[in-house]
């Protein structure tokens, strides 16, 4: 097949100084590329020490101009890191990117072999494949569609709270949608924030405040984005506002009918079921925005038909029992997923007797219970609201850095449980045990706090706490809560009886992340996380084009980094809406209609909507805007009537008998 | 035009449908006779084989030739036939793709002799098989000797055309019989080499009459023992219809008739592996995630490999008389 | 009907008679049908294995091994017994983990005409059966008698559910398929975190000092909590917390009466059954004044405590009482 | 002929996971059987049965497929069609008389380099167990009609 086109093809072996020459016989490489690869096209094959410095580049450049190269293939590292580079090369020379293949011989080869004869042979194969798909290769030209300036942000904590009011405050329209009634999030229901110990409320509410107000975002609390479709520019996004009940309009957010309302209930959510609230109820006092709303289920005159006592006493009348749940349907360009996190179960680690034990408590609680706002106005008491602990053990990484449960670590866990040991220490006096594995306060001025916390004489015991019981073994163990452990140190096992335990839960995917990512087209890590773009390089970017995250929906964080990655979406976000319209990899799938008989069997397995089937011609149809390249329907088509760009049949089936080109070697000779 | 232009057909591995077919076009078979001087035509004709040796090459313009290459006698032909034909033109289902008698590749041509020869449907009780010659008072007589493989036509000679079918459509031999005569007097042009003629380019969906949806597979059926709906796609009914992959151009007869589509067309322009176009297209649409309930699914695919491969097989890839990357080369 | 094989194990026979007895009256309300591995062995109880792997698999493989030749229609196999549950457990599961093992034993049972693939068997706890294949409910319906009233310590001893390599048990520290089986019998549990806790095991005879402390915990937790009883699904729990109470007492002085009763027979008890049946009276540490609380009249006659072997040869002082000890060294 | 013989495997990866976990494996300087030759796909959804066959005809003695684990493609779902492809393509290797062993489905996510590596390996020792393919063989092989093969049924 390949004799047909004359193409010509130069070959570039790059030494990688003496990462690949190290291991494999680039000069031989190349000399082979020039004669055995003769027949292929190939008319000129260099190495070179850095194919990647400007001089690696300007050779190249130089041959496509001088010889009239119409391929080029670089056999250097991943194309994961220089196509780029030797695509925007070509370029320059005037030669369509896609024409130019990268050979993987550093990481496929010569970092994973050692014997060089060995690893020369396979990176004749690999250039020898590389060399065959090149010539299949077709040119491409990107595809660019424009972006539309408005953004959604999902998620209403400080993550989405920070990158709604940094795109907001540099002039575009953020649409910021919030489960709960109020944004906020799990920072609104926290007392201080380490290392400073400054009051969370303080430094939150101006930011709820401010993004409130913003002239450029619409806020939607109350809120679920129930559909997603489009693709980077341009995605289509329908909203649930749930009924609240409550004219927004009239409302002055005066809060009688929350004071006038006679049913109480447990508030599991903002007060992580250590307080109530009522039927209608404002979550917290600075909560934004200031509009309550009503909770169906338990409304007495939802369930009972008579009670209206909120809507007797409303001053404005906003009252309305009417009211339905609204879908609104939103356009944007971009969208961040600052959906945060849940807060492990510590029921699930059964020995701490969470649940079971009425003075252990979590974290989240314990938040509430230190919180001046809180259910106890701040007084740290035992579960039966009036006794002070005398003496409080804070367990570590519950249901983190475990492998029955979570593997990583919670990254919070360790400042938390020094913050906690200084309150109970200023509030209480009460002797306090920190339990931990390790204790990590990196960051700045966090080892620091941790000094001061050891100076203000909590006990710390390293090791792992093996149970919390109330089966005393002696007299002075009777009537406590005796925390059994190992003592690392010291070398042995200690039973020590204190008061009060609190457990530093572990935070946890959001339990429908899944189901959320799946929604917004983008994956989940093993343990459950969104996945960006690059660990390293590219954070807060997804592997979908147009899909940003932020905060702990990412992976599990501190505010400070919760605030950076906010900041960062949003500025990815901007660069995106400044440049107005983006490019797209032209990776593509086409159907040819001459030969689609409309056997409709590719119609169901596009995951992105790009397939639809016409009716008049019966024939199906690919939307290359929304086709994220993957392929399968091109795999699929019975009649070979669906073809990829960039993946070809063509081109893989080229690179295949490449690849095999040495073992077919001996049967032509 | 003084004397007529020659035409010769020649069954090779072959059932004798393709024959028939040929005289099912009716009187459109006058048309060849009345433009064609009949040289070389064994089952409607005597004529001998030193007659065509004694032609001169290419001497015949168009050369129909069914039956895959089963003997050396049927590659000796092939050639001959080859030297002598301006315009060869595997015909039907054999000479393309093999056909029922490539699937004969399954098995070791030992075995092939030996079920022929002695097994108990053949009453052989002295074991007596055939030997390739043999002396007899009047000399030595010489049988053909079988090939370890089935091969297409196109590869052991070079193709102008294909027409594929088993056998093909009448309506279609009659189209290219008419074409044939228009180019022999100046009226068409002859498609270019190498092409598929008397089919379409599509796949027998496209003259599917039937109602297709999008396709959601929950277990496969064998037609027997199901009652088909008579309007809705065979496929989204479980059965496995192979008309998805197979070249269009028969009026999609047997789903019209409620039978699947067997695939005798063969696959589609430019499809390089039949069997692997529909075992592709069907797992696609299967409706599981678990291996386990896949695999339940796929059990009602009794015997895959003669379900996608039934005509195609010494076609394919992997059972073609000769590897891919050999064939390439030829 | 659920029918399974039945591996007994050597304590049903001897020590915990009762265990069996209760068992066999209760398979016929359930329709349950047990039938016995034939030429079964021992299953190498607590301690083979800490002493020589390979020879200690093939022992219990042996039985798993009898086990598939009766396997008509049924793969389960149940054993009454905690540390037997384990052990056939535990082989099955290392047999399939190390292919290795798998090759050992599988030579050593060649060597008797057997064989065993790992995998084939089901391996499960009596009480797991009971619970989630006959099912709460089912069991409900049964009760005649409902144990109201009588305050039970749910006892599940600690090597019931872990390892647990099939994912079986509601959890390993605090699971609670026994509490829901003793409230569907009308009891009431009341809440005994020791449900885990060791019962001492064979400590008692290699280290009774050790084995004391750890009864004494469980018999003091359930005290303290106000059980009438405890409920067992294990005969050597039952067999160290009832035949050890008093050692245990002497020991440190202490006064505990803490009856020990296999669950069965108080499933027994809860299908109205007759307490001589169920081997209710067997018991060392007398049940009497608990069943008392439900109007139960125990009429076997309440045994002498622990049986003592008559004291032979040259007199020895007696046992050391550690309080005492301690007051004297105070002084 | 099995005896020091090096296959040849050509190996399909998914652009998103197991090509990455290839690079990791690479930047780990993790060592594996360099019988494996890899091909980048956009995504395992794209392996169409013809690469395998198309490969097993050219002359490689396997086929591994790797992809996102269930759940984790990166293009939602589209690894469970590679998945069913895979597994009726091992049916019809089967029925082609192909150990269907020679073809090898492995889910390797982006951070799982160690896994691609040993996975690697242990594919290429079962194919040296298998040992070569020698495809089209059959038509090397001459036939012997005369002489009977010993055994009394073939399914014809």
């Amino acid at each position: 097949m390949s004799e047909k086109k004359q193409e010509r093809v130069g070959v570039y072996v790059c030494h990688c100084g003496t990462n690949i020459a190290g291991t494999v016989d680039v000069v031989g490489l190349a000399r082979w590329a020039g004669e055995k690869l003769k027949h292929l096209g190939v008319v000129v094959a260099r190495e070179y020490k850095f194919m990647c410095s400007s001089l690696g580049q300007e050779l190249i450049e130089k041959d496509i101009k001088e010889l009239g190269l119409t391929r080029v293939v670089v056999a250097a590292c991943s194309p994961h890191l220089h196509e780029k580079t030797f695509r925007t090369a070509a370029k320059n020379a005037g030669l369509n990117p896609y024409l130019v293949e990268l050979a993987s011989i550093r990481e496929q080869v010569s970092w994973v072999h050692t014997d060089k004869a060995v690893a020369t042979e396979k990176a004749k194969a690999v250039v020898a494949g590389a060399v065959s798909r090149v010539i299949e290769n077709v040119p491409l030209e990107e595809i660019k569609v424009p972006i539309n300036p408005d953004t959604l942000i999902v998620g209403g904590g400080i993550a989405g709270i920070q990158s709604a009011l940094e795109i907001a405050n540099a002039g575009f329209h953020v649409y910021l949608v919030e489960r709960e009634p109020s944004i906020g999030g799990h920072m609104a229901q926290f007392d201080k924030t380490f290392p400073t110990l400054d009051c969370s409320a303080c430094i939150l509410t101006p930011r709820m405040v401010e993004a409130g107000t913003h002239p450029n975002i619409t806020l939607m609390t109350w809120s679920e984005v129930v559909n997603v479709s489009g693709y980077v520019g341009s995605f289509h996004v329908t909203v649930k506002k749930k009924a609240r009940f409550v004219n927004e309009e009239l409302c002055t957010g005066c809060a009688i009918c929350q004071e006038k309302c006679p049913k109480k209930v447990i508030d599991d959510v903002f007060e992580a079921g250590l307080g109530y609230r009522k039927a209608i109820y404002i979550p917290f006092a600075q909560a934004v925005p200031k509009f309550p709303v009503m909770d169906k289920e338990n409304c007495t005159y939802f369930i009972k038909g008579t009670c209206k006592a909120c809507e007797k006493f409303c001053p404005t009348g906003a009252i309305d029992f009417n009211q339905q749940d609204q879908y609104v349907d939103l356009d944007v360009g971009n969208i961040i997923l600052a959906t945060g996190y849940d807060l492990f179960d510590a029921r699930r680690v059964s020995n701490y007797g969470y649940g079971r034990l009425p003075n252990v408590f979590t974290n989240l609680e314990f938040e509430r219970l230190s919180n001046a706002a809180g259910p106890t106005s701040g007084n740290i008491v035992l579960r039966d609201g009036k006794t002070t602990p005398k003496s409080v053990g804070i367990i570590h990484c519950v249901g983190s850095r475990d492998k029955n449960f979570n593997n990583y670590c919670s990254v919070i866990c360790c400042m938390q449980g020094l913050k906690f040991a200084h309150l109970v220490h200023e509030r209480t006096g009460a002797t306090v045990y920190n339990f931990y594995i390790d204790m990590r306060t990196a960051y700045k001025a966090y080892d620091e706090f941790y000094q001061r916390v050891l100076e203000e004489g909590t006990l710390f015991v390293r090791g792992k706490v093996a149970e919390v019981t109330d089966v005393a073994r002696s007299e002075h163990e009777k009537g406590k809560l005796i925390i059994q452990v190992e003592d690392t140190l010291a070398g042995k096992q200690r039973r020590i009886p204190v008061d009060m335990v609190i457990l530093s839960s572990g935070l946890q995917p959001r339990h429908d992340a899944k189901a959320v990512g799946k929604q917004f087209g983008i994956s989940c890590s093993t343990d459950g996380w969104f996945t960006e773009k690059h660990p390293k390089l590219d954070p807060v970017a997804t592997m979908t084009e147009g899909i940003y995250i932020a905060g702990c929906a990412q992976g599990p964080k501190d505010i400070p980094s919760s605030v950076a990655q906010g900041a960062a979406a949003s500025a990815r976000v901007l660069d995106k809406i400044l440049q107005k319209e983006v490019a797209l990899e032209p990776i593509k799938a086409s159907v040819d209609h001459d030969k689609c008989s409309g056997c409709r069997i590719c119609n169901g397995l596009c995951p992105f909507n790009a397939i639809a089937f016409i009716e008049d011609d019966q024939v199906s149809d690919i939307n290359p805007a929304l086709c994220q390249g993957c392929g399968t329907c091109v795999a699929a088509c019975p009649a070979g009537a669906i073809s990829g760009t960039g993946f070809s049949d063509e081109q893989i089936m080229a690179q295949i008998d490449g690849l095999l080109f040495l073992n077919l070697l001996p049967v032509e000779a | 035009m003084t004397a007529k232009p020659k035409f010769a057909m020649y069954w090779a591995a072959s059932c004798g449908g393709c024959e028939i077919a040929v005289l099912n076009t009716h009187e459109k078979i006058l048309d060849v006779d009345a433009n064609f001087d009949v040289v070389f035509w064994p089952v409607a004709m005597d004529a001998k084989y030193k007659d065509v040796e004694a032609m001169e090459d290419g001497s015949i313009l168009l050369t129909l030739f069914n039956g895959g290459i089963r003997n050396d006698e049927n590659e000796h032909i092939a050639k001959l036939l080859r030297r002598k034909s301006k315009i060869l033109v595997a015909f039907g289902s054999c000479a393309n793709e093999g056909c029922i008698p490539g699937l004969a590749n399954l098995s070791d041509s030992r075995e092939i002799v030996h079920t022929a020869f002695n097994t108990i449907s053949t009453d052989n009780p002295n074991q007596i098989y055939p030997r390739t010659s043999f002396d007899v008072p009047e000399g030595e007589i010489h049988i053909p000797n079988i090939l370890p493989v089935l091969k297409t036509l196109d590869q052991v000679v070079d193709v102008d055309y294909y027409m594929p079918g088993c056998p093909p459509e009448s309506h279609q031999i009659a189209a290219v019989i008419d074409l044939v005569v228009q180019v022999l007097q100046g009226k068409a042009e002859l498609p270019p080499k190498g092409t598929v003629i008397g089919a379409g380019n599509s796949t027998v969906c496209d003259e599917c009459k039937r109602t297709r949806n999008v396709k959601v597979i929950k277990s496969f059926e064998r037609i027997y023992n199901m009652q088909i709906d008579p309007a809705l796609c065979l496929l989204e009914q479980g059965i496995p219809c192979n008309g998805p992959a197979t070249r269009s151009g028969c009026n999609a007869r047997c789903p019209t008739a409620g039978a699947q589509c067997i695939g005798c067309y063969g696959p589609a322009e430019g499809v390089v592996d039949y069997g692997a176009r529909l075992m592709t297209s069907f797992a696609s649409v299967i409706d599981a995630k678990e291996p386990e309930e896949i695999e339940n699914i796929l059990d009602g695919l009794v015997d895959p490999t003669g379900q996608f491969y039934r005509f195609n097989l010494a076609g394919s890839l992997l059972k073609a008389g000769v590897p891919a990357w050999k064939k390439e080369k030829v | 009907m659920n029918k399974y094989l039945l591996y007994p194990g050597c304590s049903m026979e001897s020590s915990a008679k009762a265990y069996m007895q209760s068992l066999n009256a209760i398979l016929e309300p359930l329709d349950v049908q047990l039938e016995e591995i034939e030429d079964w062995n021992c299953c190498g109880a607590t301690e083979y294995l800490g002493i020589n792997l390979v020879p200690a698999y093939s022992l219990i493989a042996r039985n798993l091994a009898l086990a598939t030749k009766q396997m008509n229609g049924t793969r389960t196999v149940v054993a009454p017994c905690s540390a037997c549950y384990l052990n056939l457990a535990k082989a099955d599961y290392y047999m399939r983990e190390r292919p290795a093992l798998d090759v050992k034993v599988n030579e050593a049972l060649a060597a008797g005409g057997l064989q065993y693939k790992p995998g084939t068997l089901d391996v499960r706890h009596l009480i797991d059966v009971l619970v989630y294949d006959v099912g709460l409910d089912a069991i409900k319906e049964k009760v005649s008698r409902p144990l109201t009233g009588l305050k039970v310590a749910p006892y599940m001893g600690c090597m019931l559910p872990r390892p647990d390599y099939k994912h079986r048990w509601s959890d390993h520290e605090h699971p609670t398929e026994l509490n829901d089986l003793l409230l569907a019998l009308g009891a009431e549990v009341i809440d005994y975190p020791l449900t885990t806790s060791c019962c001492g095991g064979h400590m008692t005879q290699i280290g009774p000092e050790t084995a004391f402390e750890l009864i004494r915990r469980l018999v003091a937790g359930a005290d303290e909590r106000g059980a009438h009883l405890m409920a067992t699904v294990c005969p050597m729990c039952q067999l160290n917390l009832d035949a050890y109470q008093g050692e245990m007492n002497g020991f440190f002085g202490t006064e505990y009466h803490m009856p020990v009763l296999f669950f069965t027979q108080l499933m027994g008890l809860a299908f109205g059954k007759d307490p001589d049946e169920l081997g209710i009276g067997l018991e060392l540490v007398s049940s009497r004044g608990a069943l008392a609380n439900i109007g139960v009249k125990v009429t076997q006659p309440e045994s002498a405590g622990p049986r003592r072997k008559k004291e032979e040869g040259l007199p020895m002082p007696p046992r050391l009482n550690k309080r005492q000890a301690e007051k004297e060294a105070v002084r | 002929m099995t005896e020091n013989f090096e296959p040849t495997i050509i190996g399909f990866t998914c652009n998103w996971c197991s090509y990455r976990a290839a690079d990791l494996a690479g930047t780990a300087r993790m060592k594996y059987a360099p019988n494996v030759r890899l091909i980048r796909l956009m995504c395992s959804g794209r392996l169409d049965p013809t690469f395998v066959l198309r490969a097993l005809a050219s002359g490689a003695d396997g086929v591994m497929i790797t992809g996102c684990h269930p759940g984790e493609c990166h293009y939602i779902e589209q690894n469970y069609k590679a998945l069913r492809r895979y597994l009726l393509l091992k049916r019809v290797l089967k029925g082609m008389g192909i150990e269907p062993e020679r073809v090898k489905l492995v889910w390797a996510s982006a951070a799982e380099g160690a896994k691609f590596a040993s996975e690697t390996t242990a594919f290429v020792e079962e194919i040296r167990k298998l040992g070569p393919l020698n495809w089209g063989k059959p038509s090397d092989q001459l036939p012997i009609i005369s002489e009977p093969v010993q055994h009394e049924e073939v399914p014809a």
